[in-house]
C-alpha cells in the first residue's frame, strides 16, 4: 500500500472505534451495483522499478541541439531556480487561502507581480494564468468586459500572431459570440499589414491584439498599432515575449498612453521545455481595469499589530465568490512557476535579462548572415527581427529538418501547416544558449544538404 | 523585507550575467526600451537566502498536517518529481514531440489509457491545465454535442448549489446559462427539484460525487436518469475522485464527461496554486469532440492526433500538449500504486475520514450530516460556538495555525453555516489524525473560556491576523520604488 | 566577479571608511615580493557554459550495467534522500558548534547514532569518519590504544580484507610501529584459514580484524574468531557492510560477548557511486570505550528549562580540545553522507533493509547458478556468500571485463593483482537493483564470450 | 520528537519495500540475525516531514550570516551540486572509473593542474577526504623524505601554539613529537623562539599563513630559511586561503607541502560536518611521495599511477579515489571563477575583514591585533566585558543568535582571552556586514545594562542554553526503546 502509513494495528483500532467491520462498511451507502470489479491496470511498481522504467523512457527521448522556438524557448536556468522552487514548503503547500500560514507563497507572489509590472510597464499584474494561449484568451473576454465603448464584440487578430494561440482563442471564445477578424500580415516585411487595418478605422472594433515579437519573429509597429487601437476605441492587448522585453519597449509604453492589457507566456523566464509545460501565462493591466483581471492576485496589507504581511485579495473577481459572473473559471493556475520565474528575474536582474535578451538577438543575426551566406537560402522577410527569423530553401522543408534532425539538430519549425503561402519556410529560433559554433555548425549542415540534395 | 528592499544598483549574481557585447541590436530605436525594468539586482546568495527564508513561512504537506477539505493535500512523492525533472524530459522541445520525444509520449499514451480505465470513460485527453479548464472542455464537448445535432435549444447547465465556484463559472464561460438545483436534507441532490428543473433547454448538469458536502449521492443513477430522459448529459467533476477511485467507476455511474484533477487524486504538487493537469475524459457519444492533443499508437511509434483526423474536435485548450511535467509525475504515481495501491487509496482516505469524523463529534463537534457516512471529507459546523460565543470559524481556523496544522476548508460549501470541511487524506497516520483531535478539543475548550484568544489568532506565526479588508479597500498589488 | 555582491558605490564607501585607496593596500602587510602574476588558469565561464561543459563531461561517462561491488554498491536509493539532505539548511550548514542553533543537524546525527548502534548491536556510535578503509584504521588505533592487556601493537589482518582497506591502514598506521601480520584464507572455502589463527594463540595480540562480509563476499565463522579474540585478549574489530547487517548477525553478538569494535562504510545506506566518493566511515564501540572514540559525538541533554536538545559530546576526545593527544587529528567528517544514510534508514526500515539485503542475496544465488551452468565456469570458493562471488572461467579475466564492457556490462572486479594465486578470478556482485532479466543476460553473456573466446 | 518516537510497527515507506520474497537466505542459521535492528517505521511522509521540519532548526548559509572564523562559510553555488549530481557522475563505480568514467577524470585531472597552478606547487593528488587527512598526508610525507634519506632523527614537528587542533594532532598521528613555537606581540610566529626550537631533531613546521590569528606573517620568508637550515621541510595548512587565493601562493612563500580545503576556499559545502576533500600539494623534493591516485593524462585518455609507478608514494588514504563528488563540486567552482574570479576572493573577503574590523572597532569593539590589518578574518577579545560585567564570550555568542545571525567562532585561537574570530568572506555585502555591526553594538549595550539576557540567552532559538556538562557527565548517545 504506498504511501498508506496503517498499520493492521492501526486498521483495527480505526475499524473497531467506528463499530464496522472493514474498510468495505463505510461504501455502504454506494449501491452495490455501480461497484467496480478489480481495475486493469498494470501492477504496482516499487520505486526502485518506476525509476529504472522512466530513466529508460527519458533515454528514449533523442536530445537535439535546439534551434527551435515558437513559443518555447531553451534559455538557460540558473540551478538555484529549481533549487529553492522544489523545496518542499513551496512544492507542496497549497494556494495560500490561510494567509498568515502562508507568507512566503503570498510574498514571492507579491514580489512576481511587481517584476511584471515593471517589465510590462503595467500598473498591476495577476498571479498566472495557465498559459499564453490561453493569457490571450482571457486578455480578448478581458477586453470584451472592459470596453464600455465597444457594443460589437468584435477582435482584430493579426495572422501574425502565433496560429496556436489563434486556435486556442477560438476554443475558448467560441461559446460566447465574439467575432475574430483575422488581419493579414504584409508579405513583404512580415508584419501586421497597415492597409488591412485602415480597412476597419471607424467602425466598432472591442480590441486588437498586437503580438511583440510577432510569430514570424518579426518587431511589430506596435506604437502605430496602439495608436490607431486608442484612435478607434478598441482596447490594445499587447501579447509579448517576457524576455524580450528586457531590450523593447514595454506595452505600458506603447503608442500614447500604452496598451490596455498586456499578456503572454512566461516560460521564458526559468521555465524547462518540458515538452511543452507546465509553463505559465501572465496577464498585467491598468490599475484602473483590476477589478475585470482574472486569476489570483495578491496585495500587500498589515496585520492586527500593524505589521505588512499579502494576502489575497480583490477576491471578489473570483468563482469562489462570484460563481457563474466571475471574470474567470480559473482556479488552480501556475504557482509553482511563477515561483520559479520571480526567482530567474532575481538572479538574473534588469541587466541580465537584457544581456540574454541581446545575446539571443545577436546570435539569431549571426545565424541568418550565415545562412543567407549559403547559395539558394533567403530570409523571408524584411522586417527587423528579434530572435527568430524565417527562411527558405529550395529543398522540402521537411526534408531539411530531418536532415537536421539525422545531425543532431532540432532545425526549427516548419510553417507551410499553417502558412501554405509561405512555401518552404522554416522559423528558426537562436537563443544565449547557443554558441558561435553551434550556429556555424547550423549552417554548415543547411549548406551540406542544400549541396547534396 | 521585499527583494526590493535587497537591491543594489550595480549588484548581480555574476555567474548567471552573460558579457556586455558592446554592439547595440538590429533594431529601431523607436522600437527599444528607454527605461530599465525595477527588477531587483541582489546576489546569488541574496536571492537563494531570500527565498529560502520565506519559503520557510509556509506551511505544506511536507512540514504540516494540511487536512484542506476538496483540496486532497495528500503526500506529493519526491519520486515523481526527480523522475520526471530527467533532463531527457526536461529539455524536449514541443515542437519536436514526435521527433524526439518518443519516450515522453509513451508515457502520455499509457495515462490516458490507464485514466480511460480508472474513470470507465471510451477516451481521455491529457490537454487540459487544471480542473476548471477540464470542466470548461466538459462543458464545450456537451455543446458541441447538442450543436452537432441540431438541438440548439439547450441552453442550460444544471449546477448543484453545494457545487464547486468553478462549476458554474465554466458553464458561463462555456455560454450556458446557469440554473442551480436544491441539495436536499441528507446532503444528496433534491430529486424533485431537479425533476423541476430539467427540460428541453437543459444542456446537462454538473455534479461532484461524493459532494462537496462530503457524502456519496446514492441516486445517482436516478439523476442520471432523470438528466438522459430530459436529453441532458451528466457532466462528473473528479475533484473527489480520492473517495472512489479504484471502487466506482463515474462511467459506470452514468456520467457521459469527466474533468480529473491530477493535483488531487494522483498527488502531483500544488505547488502553492498550481501547476495541475485537468485530464478529460468521456463516453463514447462525446469521442468525436475530445480536445486535442490525443495521443494514439501507430505501430511503434506515439503521434498526436490532428484537427482533420478529429474534426469535431472542441479544438485546442493549451498552446501546446499540456501540462506536461505534471502529466508525467501523475502517470509515475499511478504506475507505483497500480490497481491494489489505487484501490486502497479510496478506502483509506474514508477510513481517516471517518474516524476522525467520529472523534470529533466525541470530542463535542457537530458534524453537518450526522446521518451520513462520510466520504473522503466531512463538514463540521462551529454555528453553536458562532452563536454562543461570537467565535466563529474563520478565529477558530486561525488558532489551529497556532498549532502547528493547517486549517480545514472554511465557509465552503456555502450552504452549511460557519462550517469546516475536512480532508484527512490516506496518506495521514492515525496518530496525525489523533494529535488533530486533541488540538481541535483544546481550541474547543479555549473558545468556550477565552474566545479573545481564538479572535486575536494566530499567536506564533510570522504574521498575525491579517486586514483583509484594507488589502481589498487600497489594493497595493505590485512594489514602487520611491 | 562571480559571488562576490558588491558594487561600485560599496567598494568605494568600504575603502573610504577604511582611509585606503585600494584593496591593493589592505595586503601591504604581504612583502611585495611574494605576490604571484596572473595565474595560469582558463577563463571565467559562466553557469551557463559550465552547465554545458559538465554534461558534456558527464555524457564522456559511460552508463554500464553494473555487476560491481567490491566496496561500492548500487543499491535503489529513494528519490526523498537527497531531495531532503540537500536542502540548504543541511547542505550549508557548518559542524554544529553552536548547537541551540543546529538542532537540525544534531538531532539528525543522534539519530544516526542510535540507527547505527542498533544495527550493530553495539552500545554507541560516533557520527562518522571518513569511509570503510579509514574506518578501519582508526579502529586499529583504537583497538591500540584501549587494549591495556596488550603491549605488542600487534595486528592480525585477515587477507579476506578488502585490499585496499589494508593498503589505507598501512599508510595510516605505518609510523605507528604497529605490525600487521597476515592471516591467510583457506583456498578452499574463502575464509580465514582457522589454522593460520591457531598459530598465534597464546601470543600477545592487541587486535584481530573480522570481516563481515569478507572480500570474495564469503561469510566469515565471526563466532568463532571473536571467541579467539577474547579468548587471547585482543580486541575483535568488526569490519561489516552495514545493509547486510539487517539479516546477518551483528557484531554486538558475535561470539560470548560481541566484538569490541564495529566499523565499515556506510555507502550502501543511500550513498550514491559517485566514482568512489564521498561515503562516509562509521565506528560504534561499547560504552565502556567510548573516550578513545574518534570522531564527533552528539549527545541528548536539556537546556534551561528542561527541554530536551542535543549538542556536541565528550569533546574532550577530539584535536579542538586534546590538540596532539586526541583520539584521532579528524575534524570535518562526513556529515552530509550521514544525514543521507539516516533518512535512508527511516525510509526502509527494519524490514525494508532486511529485504533489500535478502533480494541481494538471492539475485547473486540466482546468478551464480546460472553461471556454473556454463560450461567451464567455476565458482572459486564454497564458502556461503552473501551478495558477492567469486568466479573463474578458461579465458582471461581481463577479456572477459573488456568483452561484457562492450555489451554494456560492468562484469565486477579483477583479482589477479591482488590475489596472483587465484588466477582468472573475478568478483561480481548482484543488487536488488538488478532483474532477473539482467542477471540472465549477463550469463548469456558470458557464456557467449566463452564459446567465441 | 525522534523519528523513532514516530515509529509504529508494522508501518513502512511501502514504494521502497520490495516484495517478500518468502525463500530464505543460503546462509547458515548461525550466521543470521535473529532480532530485528530497532530502526523507526515510519512511512515516506513521516520521513520527509520529520526530516525537512528537522532542517528548519538549522542555521546555514541559505538562511543566516555565518561569520564562523577559520571556516570560510561563503556561498556554496547551487550549480556546484546540480552538476556534480548529474546521473553520468553518479553513478559510476569507482572500479570502473578508467574505463567508464572518463569524464569524471577529465575533471580531477584539471583539477590538479589548476590547484598546483593556484598554490605554486609541482604537483596534486586530491586523495585527501579532508583538511585533516590532507595535513596528515603531508606530515607522513615530510616522514617519508626524511626516512628515504636516512634522517631518522628528524622527530619533531614545529606547531605555532596559534595552530588549529588538527595540525598537532595529525603531527602525532604521522609519528611526530609536537614542539610548539609562541607567537610574538604582532601574532607572527616569534623568530627568537624558533631559531632556538630548530635543530637536527627537526621534521619541519605547520603553519597557517594568514594564521587564526587572521595576520599574515610577514617573516614568512626568514620562518622558511630558519627551518629549511635546519634541515626541516615547511608545511602549509591551507584552511586560510581564501585570504590569498590569487595573490601569494603558498610555493612562493617556500612552502614544501600543502594542503588545501575545498570545503572552504573552494566553497564546497560544510553539509553540517563534511563531507571536505583535502588535496595536498608538494614541491619537486615531496613529488615521489604524492598520495595515490594521482591522475595522469596519456594521450586522450586519463588514468591512475599505480603504487608501481609511484613506488616511494606514501600509499592509498581513502578506499578509492577521494571524495570525487567534492572535488567535482570545486571543480567547477574554480571555472566559474577563472583567473579574474580567483584574485577577487582574495581581495574581497579582505576588504570585508577589515571593514567590518573597523566598523566594530568603532562600535566599540577591541582587535586582538590593533596594529595589524585583518587578513580575511580577524579577531576581537571581550575580556572587558568578561571582567566588568561577568558576560563571556559564549553569553554574547548565544545572544547573537536570537538575532537571526551565526555565531563566529568562539575561544579559538587559544591565545586570545574571550575571543571572536569573525569571518565574513566575500560572498556576503556591505548590507550584511552593516547589520552584523548593528546587531554587535545593540549586544554590547545589553551586555552593559542587562546582562542576564545574554546569559540566558538564546530565547527564540527551538531550545534555550543546553547543559553542555549534563551532556558529557551522563552520555546520552543513542535512543533506546523502552
Ligand atoms: C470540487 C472542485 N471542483 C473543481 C475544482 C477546480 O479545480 P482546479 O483548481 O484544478 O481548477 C476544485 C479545486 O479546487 C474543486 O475542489
Ligand atoms: C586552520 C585549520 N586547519 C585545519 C582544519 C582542518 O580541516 P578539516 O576540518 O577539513 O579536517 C581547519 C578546519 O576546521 C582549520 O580551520
Amino acid at each position: 500500500m504506498p504511501f498508506i502509513p496503517h498499520t493492521e494495528a492501526d486498521i483495527r483500532e480505526m475499524l473497531a472505534a467506528l463499530g464496522v467491520p472493514s474498510t468495505e462498511t463505510l461504501f455502504d451507502e454506494i449501491p452495490a451495483e455501480l461497484c467496480c470489479g478489480a481495475l486493469d491496470l498494470p501492477p504496482a511498481l516499487k520505486e526502485m522499478e518506476v525509476t529504472r522504467l522512466m530513466r529508460a523512457r527519458a533515454g528514449q527521448n533523442r536530445p537535439l541541439l535546439c534551434f527551435a522556438g515558437a513559443g518555447a524557448y531553451e534559455h538557460h536556468i540558473p540551478a538555484a531556480v529549481w533549487a529553492v522552487t522544489s523545496r518542499g514548503e513551496y512544492y507542496s503547500a497549497y494556494t495560500p487561502y490561510q494567509a498568515e500560514a502562508s507568507q512566503g507563497t503570498l510574498q514571492v507572489l507579491y514580489e512576481y507581480q511587481s517584476m511584471m509590472a515593471s517589465l510590462t510597464a503595467m500598473d498591476v499584474s495577476n498571479a498566472s494564468l495557465y498559459d499564453g494561449a490561453t493569457s490571450l484568451a482571457e486578455a480578448v473576454l478581458m477586453a470584451v468586459r472592459t470596453n464600455r465603448k465597444s457594443h460589437s464584440r468584435r477582435i482584430l487578430m493579426p495572422k501574425t500572431v502565433h496560429p496556436f494561440y489563434r486556435r486556442v482563442v477560438r476554443t475558448i471564445v467560441g461559446s460566447q459570440a465574439l467575432e475574430l477578424i483575422e488581419l493579414p500580415y504584409d508579405v513583404e516585411t512580415g508584419r501586421v499589414d497597415p492597409a488591412s487595418l485602415e480597412i476597419h478605422s471607424g467602425t466598432d472594433i472591442a480590441a486588437l491584439v498586437i503580438p511583440q515579437i510577432n510569430f514570424f519573429g518579426v518587431l511589430e509597429a506596435v506604437d502605430e498599432l496602439t495608436v490607431w487601437a486608442a484612435a478607434n476605441g478598441a482596447i490594445a492587448i499587447a501579447l509579448v515575449n517576457p524576455m524580450a522585453l528586457a531590450l523593447l519597449k514595454p506595452p505600458g509604453e506603447w503608442g500614447q498612453e500604452g496598451a490596455d492589457i498586456a499578456c503572454g507566456d512566461g516560460q521564458p523566464l526559468g521555465i524547462p521545455l518540458s515538452g511543452g509545460g507546465p509553463y505559465f501565462g501572465f496577464m498585467c493591466c491598468r490599475k484602473a481595469h483590476v477589478h475585470q483581471l482574472p486569476g489570483r492576485l495578491v496585495g500587500r496589507t498589515v496585520d492586527m499589530d500593524g505589521k505588512p504581511g499579502f494576502t489575497l485579495t480583490l477576491q471578489a473577481r473570483e468563482q469562489h465568490i462570484r460563481r457563474g459572473r466571475a471574470t474567470s473559471n480559473i482556479c488552480t493556475n501556475q504557482g509553482l512557476m511563477v515561483t520559479a520565474a520571480t526567482i530567474y528575474m532575481a538572479l538574473l536582474g534588469p541587466e541580465g535579462l537584457r544581456r540574454v535578451a541581446l545575446q539571443s538577438h545577436q546570435n539569431t543575426l549571426s545565424l541568418m548572415s550565415s545562412l543567407t551566406a549559403v547559395d539558394s537560402v533567403e530570409r523571408v522577410f524584411s522586417g527587423p527581427f528579434f530572435h527568430e527569423a524565417v527562411f527558405r530553401t529550395r529543398r522540402p522543408a521537411r526534408e531539411i529538418m530531418d536532415g537536421l534532425a539525422e545531425r543532431g539538430i532540432l532545425g526549427g519549425h516548419e510553417l507551410a501547416r499553417d502558412y501554405p503561402e509561405l512555401g518552404e519556410a522554416i522559423l528558426v529560433c537562436v537563443t544565449e544558449t547557443r554558441t558561435q559554433e553551434d550556429i556555424e555548425s547550423y549552417a554548415r549542415q543547411i549548406a551540406s544538404l542544400l549541396s547534396h540534395g | 523585507m521585499l527583494i526590493f528592499d535587497r537591491s543594489r544598483r550595480g549588484r548581480a549574481a555574476h555567474a548567471q550575467l552573460l558579457p556586455e557585447s558592446g554592439e547595440s541590436p538590429a533594431i529601431p530605436d523607436y522600437l527599444l526600451r528607454k527605461t530599465r525594468p525595477a527588477l531587483p539586482e541582489v546576489s546569488e546568495l541574496d536571492a537563494v537566502r531570500h527565498y529560502t527564508r520565506l519559503s520557510q513561512q509556509n506551511y505544506s504537506i511536507d512540514t504540516q498536517f494540511y487536512p484542506l477539505g476538496s483540496c486532497t493535500m495528500k503526500y506529493n512523492p519526491k519520486v515523481c518529481h526527480d523522475l520526471a525533472s530527467l533532463p531527457g524530459f526536461l529539455n524536449t522541445h514541443p515542437l519536436g514531440l514526435e521527433r524526439t520525444g518518443q519516450g515522453t509520449l509513451a508515457g502520455l499514451y499509457e495515462l490516458q489509457e490507464m485514466l480511460a480505465e480508472i474513470t470507465g470513460m471510451a477516451g481521455v485527453s491529457l490537454a487540459c491545465a487544471a480542473g476548471a479548464q477540464g470542466e470548461f472542455a466538459g462543458v464545450a464537448m456537451i455543446r458541441a454535442y447538442h450543436r452537432l445535432r441540431d438541438d440548439l435549444a439547450r441552453t442550460e447547465m444544471l449546477v448543484p448549489d453545494a457545487a464547486h465556484g468553478t462549476n458554474p463559472a465554466s458553464a458561463s464561460m462555456g455560454g450556458f446559462r446557469v440554473r442551480e438545483v436544491a441539495t436536499d436534507a441528507d446532503g444528496n441532490v433534491d430529486l424533485t427539484a431537479l425533476e423541476l428543473a430539467v427540460g428541453p433547454q437543459t444542456a446537462g448538469i454538473m455534479l461532484t460525487n461524493p459532494s462537496t458536502l462530503g457524502v456519496f449521492d446514492q441516486h445517482i443513477r436516478a439523476i442520471a436518469d432523470i438528466v438522459h430522459r430530459a436529453g441532458g448529459l451528466l457532466y462528473y467533476d473528479g475533484a473527489n475522485l480520492n473517495a472512489i477511485a479504484g471502487k466506482v467507476r463515474p462511467g459506470d455511474m452514468g456520467f457521459d464527461v469527466i474533468h480529473l484533477n491530477l493535483h488531487k487524486t494522483f498527488s502531483t504538487p500544488h505547488g502553492g496554486g498550481g501547476p495541475g493537469a485537468g485530464p478529460v475524459g468521456v463516453g463514447d457519444k462525446l469521442l468525436p469532440f475530445l480536445p486535442l492533443p490525443v495521443i494514439v499508437k501507430d505501430g511503434s511509434r506515439y503521434r498526436m492526433l490532428t484537427e482533420t483526423e478529429r474534426p469535431h474536435s472542441i479544438g485546442h485548450l493549451v498552446t501546446f500538449a499540456g501540462n506536461v511535467g505534471v502529466l508525467l509525475r501523475a502517470y509515475v504515481y499511478i504506475r507505483m500504486l497500480g490497481h491494489e495501491g489505487l484501490e486502497r487509496v479510496a478506502e483509506f482516505s474514508t477510513l481517516n475520514a471517518n474516524y476522525l469524523l467520529k472523534k470529533l463529534v466525541e470530542a463535542g463537534f457537530e458534524p453537518a450530516f450526522p446521518q451520513r457516512r462520510a466520504a473522503h471529507e466531512f463538514i463540521i459546523t462551529l454555528k453553536r460556538l458562532a452563536k454562543e460565543h461570537h467565535v466563529t470559524a474563520l478565529d477558530f481556523a486561525k488558532r489551529l495555525l497556532d498549532y502547528g496544522v493547517h486549517a480545514p476548508t472554511v465557509y465552503f460549501p456555502l450552504l452549511i453555516p460557519e462550517c469546516f470541511l475536512i480532508e484527512p487524506t490516506e496518506t495521514e497516520s492515525k496518530e496525525a489524525l489523533d494529535a488533530f483531535v486533541r488540538i481541535m478539543a483544546e481550541i474547543l475548550k479555549e473558545a468556550e473560556t477565552d474566545p479573545d484568544r481564538l479572535k486575536s489568532a494566530p499567536h506564533s506565526l510570522p504574521v498575525r491576523r491579517l486586514d483583509e479588508v484594507r488589502a481589498a479597500r487600497h489594493p497595493d498589488l505590485a512594489y514602487k520604488s520611491e
